[in-house]
């Protein structure tokens, strides 16, 4: 295939995760909203948001660095998502998926947190740091459980291309890992709420505790890129999620259907449960789902 | 750690499909509550401009400001409160303490602007979306920031004063004249109203201060009979009072009274100031005819101004009507000396029994001395004409007044109707009820007048008084004819009177013949307004004096003839009361001053 | 021109940070804020028409107004159905709802936020006490003018002006940022060195850079 | 205070003996180092009514030292009282504390009618009460939605602020203000019940504990919560005394302080209602506490609005208020607000001004000394939890 | 409550003592004695809650009244502790050895008044009022009127009548003042 037509693909499929991703988020809000009994902004008020960040005349710099933050964001956005293949058997949808892109991927996923931290270091903010620390340990921590689950799904279907593990999962629903490894499913779900950073893992924005955390600097541009790769990231998690323990999608449909009940996950808990202290939330995801995540792996291998 | 602690809170969900609580449309679905206190409004055909509002607001954002088509006049000042809601907090306090009741709030409440100077509006001047709005904050009648009732004035039991001359108002004692003081707003819209223009929230807070002898300065400010306007003045301050749109006005006369009563009349001269002013300085004199409020008031301040001052009386002694008019369980004839010796004591020189024009002439006063003020009142009565109206046994209200006074006997009769619903009308019926009282050990009078009970010109509580002490007060008919028998009177024919006034204001009585009355009597008093005599007026002055309506002698705003020499005040130009008196003679003494000084400089020249 | 009077020239335009200690001066930028004009017509208007669909406010409650932000925020009025959105830093903020009385010490924190917040920015002023003092018109230590320190978009009466009143002010500010009318900031660079001799002139500690950039 | 003596909350106390230098009992700490940051919490804070700072000095996540910096509210009530009337008093007062101004002009109030020896009517007692125990329902309600907003569930805090603008709906029909009623002047109350108020309330009260129902649910029976705010925040029984501390902060610590019991005032006397306490002394104590005392105040409200007679007169008579001297003397007024005891101190000189007013507020003490003490060896996480906790509103340090 | 006020009377001398209710009463001390009196309070008769303290200014008789409330948890009785110190020396003890918290009441009084409690902790640390400058605000002669309006600018443009001279000037403008006495010398 020509090189440019798959870019050319590539782009369409990015616009489509990332305005997906941000339809989803207004949504998100709306349902959170009928928790707390009202009516919540509109579906596209993300969208706006976006528009008016990138509006603004103003936006103060603290250094290079400050600029390459928002970009490895979504830079790691892009990396993430590029390398998932969202819709099993689609052209236009297939990404630049290949041998070994779960690696990749989860290389990604860390990636734009590190470019992020160091951004907003430069920021200068004492809560920036504060909000860094959070934001990396509880990554490093959630981690564990995921990794454990993604080994326990490369073992099982002795493959690291997700391609090849969505095609495995195909025909029945009781192929995908869900019914087939339910141990790495509940570690990898129980570490995509900390992924979310839905409640109880808010820890790194928790506007009450360090006001907003690591972007507590970025204004303009800046958050307008950071906002659009929460667009985009949020589908690419999603996505991948769906991919390695749902059975992937055949067509759009399915990928909307199925990636919004994953997210209603998050925002089930999101609701009900406040916010637990950092080192609380680190020594949770160290527990639990570590363990489910071993047995998840010893699982695999030995039955 | 429970299993229900991890799954209870999934009950959030809950909420999630229950009717959400939000407002629609929070700005028109969400009036304001009933009573909410949301912005101003104003009636301006109640508000009377007093200013509580401005003195109440903790925050100074009331101003009062003169309002296109709102004109000052008597009990209004024209002034309406203009609010600034960049100093506002909606406590209401405001309308809590408005005594008009005028100054309300709607149940609005949402007013954006650019601009802040736009905040600042007059209530039912500036157009706004609210004045209309029929809910908001009212002031509820059961609080009371404001005392709307007066002290009650001591007075002495009907069965105890009908048979004598005591005076019947004991007057305040300090502690109530306190509370009486303390119910003053100090808005001073009655300052316009009294004819003397005194400063009555000063003497008031002075009071309230117990500073007695500063409210006697300011009494003699403009006023040098406080004893005699404390118990009889027409206090037309009162009806003018802001208390009194909304309950009982301030008792300003009694409290003036009572600033009178606390100072001994050995002190006067020590609290006033006037220890030495006996030897007049200026070296000119006036002469003043009559000794009644008029010519005294001139005479005390052409006094203490320096000028030398002599004022003859036909009657027997000093005060005019105050002492020939009014009787005595009104007017102690001893208060009356208290405010005149006082006067005396400046070196005015009193001259009485001396009739002007009769025993001394008005040109030989004109020739020596240098102004001349006459405030010779009104003595005369005036006759209803009435068939039968000229038997002797009908009486003159004033004569009788003015005989008993004099201390002369009255053949008093048994059965008596009074004709008259003035002030007058009540002082003849009182005074002659006690004489009845006296000689026969039973009240029978009756006093009959033209005007219907509401609008009866005497005071209410003489009313009330005269009827509390057994005389029959009958309004409302017009006197036809006296019935006389042998010379002898049988009583008086009426007929109903249906109104007083026409549409234009004119007195024009309209009667019912077909309702008629018979009021039997053995005499008849006429009370229904006196005249003047004016015989003292020499032929050749009287033509050329200007006179002007209804017989009175034409003068300019300072009481001056236009004859610049004399100068004339009182009853016989305007009133007939005694604040009015009093505020001509204030003025004339001034005009006095300023004509001798004027003719000074002009010599000089 | 001579090269020293340029250099003058500069040494003028810089601001001089002098409630700063010596050794922090060079940490802060002593430029001088200056005015961003508009964009083309369509343009800008487009970007006036998403400003006023997502209204990013400071949450930063100053006196009593900061009361009924709450029932706003909350279920009951909801403003997020307007697109007005709370924001913890001033970076991010766009509007300033300064909510009432501003104490001496809070103003110089509203300044301090006013000017971190980037532009375009608009100023909701809230209640009397912002107008003309309100009920502390006497009180030795709030402000009676807030217009003296910052420039002001939209007042709205009350003492507190409730929720409805204050959807009202916000929606008012949508009109006035669709026609282009608030260029508080622009106004704010333009007459910089007054609102600054304004504010030195209460803010007696003045220990920060003279803009805070 | 059995839960004291067990070890799990020992590590919790306020130990800063492992910190590298004391002196006179205090952390010498060099920020030059680079060993610490120092951090500012507020002015503004979600969750804490009004504006207030904390200055943080951390260390990694953990608080070392910490100093309350208030004045952002200043607006010299005491001073502004001294050159007004005073009927002109009492709409200032209610400015105090914005979540329950009532208690303010009460005690204003009281303070005036105490010094003045006026009676207030029966009637006007009942209306009293009844206000002052529907603003503790507001406040609480609003407390509640911060607590739970200060640990990150944002949820509560949108129900119970809900909840509470419908309890503020009620107190605008009855006294023609929403936050700020000014319903209470010196001798009595404004306004009677509007017609079918009682009835709005009685179904008020019970929606409100539907609500609460759910928020026991939620909130109370919630592991995080409970991992939160247990242990946090530790108040012994013995520093009740030693940092003056009242209210539900001094009863969670077992300490028997209700004035509404001890020293009833207006009516309290002839209603039902018990003391609460309890031996937590953390802040989730403090939590339940409140909750309960808020289901109480429910009780309390429907109680009053069975026994508030439907006649009577609502004010004293005053006299002109314009120029209302009160003799000299000096007294002090006391009533329990949500956060404890809430006093007026007046003293009179015989003129038509206050001499001197003074507002205690019940935070007066709990958001300085004892936060300061509190908030040292936390996480700056649990700041704004421990903040809350104490129930500290910043307008009453200050005035 | 009357035998803890004999025994305290058994112990000083108490100059001016007033029921003012039920649960409220007041006494004034010398300021010598206060440190014992409180500590007696404190330690003997349970009076442990130190409500508050505070401070009036007697601006015309040169002093300042120190206030102590005191509240007693057993008997349920509030007891205020009055002290005059001379307003130009003024100083008192810091009591803060009794009871913690009382320091930052001393921090606000030594602001707000300029009273001065020497070993207080933290006295002079500000506490409300930053970058001050002028007199303790709190101080009867400090006017804060006169201040707001020399330092805030109020919004020009207000002016108001008072009725009764606006009465005047429409209605009896020429009724001018009273004559003057004209007096000897």
């Amino acid at each position: 295939m020509n090189i440019w037509i798959k870019i050319l693909y590539a782009i369409i499929s990015i616009s489509v995760a990332t305005i997906y991703g941000l339809i989803l988020g207004g949504f998100v809000r709306k349902i959170y909203a009928r928790a707390h009994g009202r009516f919540g902004p509109p579906i596209w008020q993300p969208f706006l948001d976006i528009i008016q960040t990138h509006g603004r005349r103003v936006a103060i710099s603290h250094g290079v660095m400050y600029y390459l933050g928002p970009v490895f964001r979504l830079g790691g956005g892009l990396g993430t998502y590029l390398f998932i293949p969202v819709i099993y058997g689609s052209v236009v949808f297939a990404n630049f998926s290949m041998a070994g892109d779960l690696l990749l991927v989860m290389y990604f996923i860390f990636f734009g947190q590190l470019g992020m931290a160091l951004g907003a270091g430069q920021g200068g903010h004492p809560y920036s740091p504060l909000g860094i620390a959070r934001g990396l340990a509880q990554m490093s921590a959630f981690e564990v459980p995921f990794s454990l689950a993604v080994i326990a799904v490369a073992i099982q279907y002795q493959s690291l291309n997700i391609t090849t593990i969505v095609a495995a999962q195909q025909g029945s629903i009781l192929n995908w890992t869900l019914f087939t490894n339910p141990f790495a499913v509940i570690a990898a779900m129980i570490s995509l709420l900390g992924m979310n950073m839905h409640s109880p893992f808010s820890i790194v924005l928790a506007p009450q505790e360090i006001p907003i955390g690591p972007p507590i600097e970025m204004n303009g541009s800046f958050l307008g890129i950071l906002q659009t790769n929460r667009g985009l990231f949020a589908a690419a998690k999603l996505v991948l999620f769906m991919n390695l323990f749902f059975g992937g999608a055949t067509n759009l449909l399915i990928m909307v259907i199925k990636t919004f009940f994953i997210y209603l996950v998050s925002v089930i808990v999101g609701a009900s449960f406040p916010r637990f202290r950092p080192e609380q939330s680190f020594r949770f995801f160290l527990k639990w789902p570590t363990i489910i995540g071993i047995i998840g792996i010893i699982f695999v291998a030995y039955f | 750690m429970k299993l229900k602690d991890i799954l209870s809170p999934l009950r959030v969900w809950e909420r999630a499909a229950q009717k959400p609580w939000t407002i629609k449309d929070p700005i028109n679905d969400r009036p304001g509550a009933t009573n909410y206190r949301g912005f101003h409004k104003n009636d301006f055909n109640k508000c009377i401009g007093c200013g509580s509002c401005e003195e109440i607001c903790q925050n100074a954002a009331i101003d009062l400001v003169p309002v296109e088509g709102q004109e000052t006049k008597d009990g209004n000042s024209g002034l309406r409160p203009m609010i600034d809601y960049g100093r506002c907090c909606w406590c209401a306090l405001c309308v809590d303490v408005c005594p008009t009741g005028s100054l309300t709030m709607s149940n609005k409440y949402t007013w954006v602007a650019d601009m802040p100077e736009e905040y600042r509006f007059v209530p039912g001047k500036t157009e706004t979306k609210w004045q209309e709005s029929e809910k908001g904050y009212k002031r509820s009648e059961d609080i009371h920031l404001i005392d709307y009732e007066r002290v009650e004035m001591l007075e002495i039991k009907p069965e105890k004063r009908d048979k004598s001359f005591i005076e019947i108002v004991k007057g305040y004692n300090k502690e109530q004249a306190m509370k009486e003081a303390e119910r003053c707003l100090e808005c001073g819209i009655c300052i316009a109203t009294c004819p003397a223009h005194m400063d009555i929230p000063a003497y008031i807070a002075a009071i309230r201060e117990d500073d007695i002898e500063n409210a006697f300065r300011i009494l003699y400010e403009t006023n040098p009979l406080p004893e005699i306007c404390g118990r009889i003045c027409t206090h037309k301050c009162e009806t003018a009072c802001a208390l009194h749109n909304n309950g009982e006005s301030l008792a300003i006369r009694w409290l003036k009274r009572y600033i009178a009563d606390q100072i001994p009349s050995e002190k006067y001269k020590e609290v006033l100031g006037t220890e030495h002013l006996d030897d007049p300085k200026i070296g000119k004199s006036i002469a003043i005819i009559g000794a009644g409020p008029a010519g005294i008031s001139a005479a005390y301040y052409l006094a203490i101004m320096g000028y030398k001052i002599k004022i003859f009386e036909a009657l027997p002694d000093s005060g005019g009507m105050t002492r020939y008019g009014i009787p005595e369980y009104r007017l102690p004839y001893d208060q009356i000396d208290k405010d005149i010796e006082y006067i005396k004591s400046l070196g005015v020189e009193m001259q009485f029994n001396t009739r002007v024009g009769k025993d001394i002439t008005l040109d030989k006063l004109h020739k020596d001395y240098d102004a001349v003020f006459a405030g010779t009142g009104l003595h005369l009565g005036r006759s209803t004409r009435i068939p039968g109206a000229d038997n002797k046994r009908v009486y003159f209200a004033t004569d009788l007044l003015r005989e008993v006074s004099l201390g002369n006997e009255i053949d008093v009769a048994e059965n008596i109707v009074v004709i008259g619903g003035g002030n007058v009308a009540m002082d003849i019926t009182r005074t002659l009820a006690r004489l009845q009282n006296k000689k026969y050990g039973k009240i029978q009078i009756l006093t009959t007048s033209l005007e219907s009970e509401d609008i009866m010109p005497a005071d209410r509580e003489e009313i009330v008084e005269a009827r509390e002490e057994k005389a029959i007060i009958d309004p409302g008919w017009g006197p036809k004819e006296i019935e006389i028998q042998n010379g002898k009177i049988k009583g008086l024919h009426v007929v109903k009177c249906l109104s007083v006034f026409d549409e234009e204001g004119r007195f024009n009585p309209k009667f019912d013949d077909k309702q008629k009355k018979f009021f039997k009597a053995d005499m008849v008093v006429e009370s229904i307004g006196q005249g003047m005599d004016l015989s003292y007026l020499s032929e050749d002055i009287k033509s050329n004096l200007k006179f002007g309506p209804r017989g009175r002698i034409q003068v300019n705003e300072n009481f001056q003839s236009n004859l610049k020499w004399l100068f004339v005040g009182g009853d016989i130009i305007q009133g007939p009361d005694v604040i009015h008196g009093v505020a001509n003679g204030y003025i004339a003494a001034k005009a006095i001053d300023g004509f001798l000084n004027k003719n000074d400089k002009r010599r000089k020249k | 021109m001579k090269k020293k009077d340029i250099n003058e020239i500069e040494k003028q335009m810089k601001l001089a940070n002098e409630g700063l200690p010596e050794k922090e001066r060079a940490l802060f930028s002593d430029a001088r804020p200056s005015s961003v004009a508009p964009l083309n017509k369509y343009l800008e208007g487009f970007l006036n028409w998403a400003r006023s669909r997502s209204m990013w406010m400071l949450a930063f409650g100053t006196g009593c107004g900061a009361t009924e932000l709450r029932p706003l925020m909350t279920s009951r009025f909801d403003m997020s159905r307007f697109g007005i959105a709370p924001r913890p830093t001033p970076r991010q903020a766009a509007i300033f709802v300064v909510g009432g009385y501003a104490s001496i010490k809070t103003i110089k924190r509203i300044v301090r936020s006013y000017e971190e917040m980037q532009g375009p920015k608009y100023v909701i002023a809230l209640g009397s006490c912002t107008i003309n003092g309100g009920m502390y018109y006497d009180s030795y230590y709030t402000i009676n003018r807030l217009d003296y320190y910052i420039p002001v978009d939209i007042y709205i009466a009350g003492c507190m002006p409730r929720p409805e009143a204050l959807i009202a002010g916000f929606n008012r500010l949508k009109e006035k940022i669709r026609a282009g009318e608030c260029e508080g900031m622009n106004k704010y660079t333009d007459n910089f060195d007054w609102y600054k001799k304004n504010q030195k002139q209460i803010i007696k500690d003045w220990n920060m850079p003279d803009y805070n950039w | 205070m059995n839960r004291m003596s067990e070890n799990k909350y020992k590590g919790f106390e306020a130990d800063r003996s492992k910190y590298p230098e004391m002196k006179d009992g205090k952390p010498v700490i060099d920020l030059e180092s680079h060993k610490y940051t120092k951090i500012w919490q507020g002015p503004q804070h979600p969750g804490v009514t009004g504006n207030m700072a904390l200055e943080l000095i951390i260390d990694g996540d953990e608080v070392v030292d910490t100093k309350t910096r208030v004045g952002y509210l200043h607006r010299a009530f005491e001073k502004l009282m001294e050159r007004r009337r005073y009927i002109q008093c009492f709409p200032i007062v209610c400015r105090i504390c914005v979540p329950e101004p009532d208690t303010n002009e009460y005690c204003v109030s009281a303070a005036m009618e105490d010094l003045s020896g006026i009676v207030v009517p029966e009637k006007a007692q009942w209306l009293r009460t009844l206000n002052l125990e529907m603003s503790r329902v507001g406040s609480f309600l609003m407390w509640l939605g911060g607590q739970a907003g200060s640990i990150g569930m944002g949820a509560i805090g949108q129900w119970t602020v809900g909840m509470r603008d419908f309890w503020l709906d009620l107190f605008e029909e009855m006294t023609g203000g929403r936050v700020y009623h000014m319903y209470m002047i010196p001798g009595g109350v404004r306004k009677d019940l509007p017609d079918g108020f009682k009835d709005r309330a009685r179904d008020l009260i019970i929606r409100t504990r539907k609500l609460l129902v759910n928020i026991e649910n939620t909130f109370f029976n919630n592991i995080i919560v409970k991992s939160r705010l247990k242990g946090l925040g530790i108040i012994t029984p013995e520093m009740v005394d030693e940092y003056g501390i009242v209210g539900p902060n001094a009863r969670a610590s077992g300490r028997e302080c209700d004035i509404r019991i001890n020293n009833p005032y207006v009516k309290y006397g002839e209603l039902d209602i018990k003391m609460i306490t309890s031996n937590g002394c953390d802040a989730y104590a403090r939590a339940e506490l409140r909750y309960q005392e808020l289901l109480q105040s429910l009780d309390l409200v429907s109680q009053i609005l069975d026994k508030i007679p439907e006649k009577g007169e609502i004010q004293a008579k005053l006299p002109n208020v314009l120029h209302w001297k009160i003799p000299a003397g000096q007294t002090y007024v006391k009533a329990e607000s949500t956060r404890g005891e809430h006093g007026f101190y007046m003293v009179s000189d015989g003129s038509e001004f206050p001499r001197r007013v003074f507002a205690r507020g019940a935070s007066y003490t709990h958001a300085i000394s004892l936060l300061e003490k509190l908030a040292v060896n936390i996480s700056i996480s649990d700041t704004a939890a421990l903040m809350v906790s104490l129930h500290t509103c910043p307008p009453e340090i200050e005035r | 409550m009357e035998q803890i006020l004999n025994r305290i009377k058994d112990k000083i001398e108490i100059k001016i003592s007033t029921k003012k209710r039920d649960d409220l009463y007041f006494f004034t001390v010398e300021k010598e004695q206060i440190e014992f009196i409180l500590s007696y309070l404190k330690e003997q008769e349970n009076f442990t809650h130190l409500a508050f303290m505070q401070a009036v200014d007697y601006l015309e008789d040169g002093k300042f009244q120190l206030t102590y409330m005191l509240y007693n948890y057993k008997i349920h009785i509030n007891l205020g502790v009055n002290v005059l110190i001379d307003r130009k020396k003024a100083e008192m003890f810091s009591m803060h050895k009794l009871w913690p918290h009382i320091w930052q009441y001393q921090r606000e009084i030594h602001e707000l008044f300029g009273i001065n409690f020497p070993g207080s902790p933290r006295v002079n640390e500000s506490f409300v009022l930053e970058g001050w400058e002028e007199i303790p605000p709190m101080r009867r002669d400090f006017d804060t009127l006169e201040y707001s309006e020399k330092t805030f600018y109020q919004r020009p443009g207000r002016s108001t009548n008072d009725p009764k001279e606006y009465m005047k000037e429409k209605m009896y403008k020429n009724y001018a003042d009273t004559p003057t006495i004209r007096r000897e010398k």
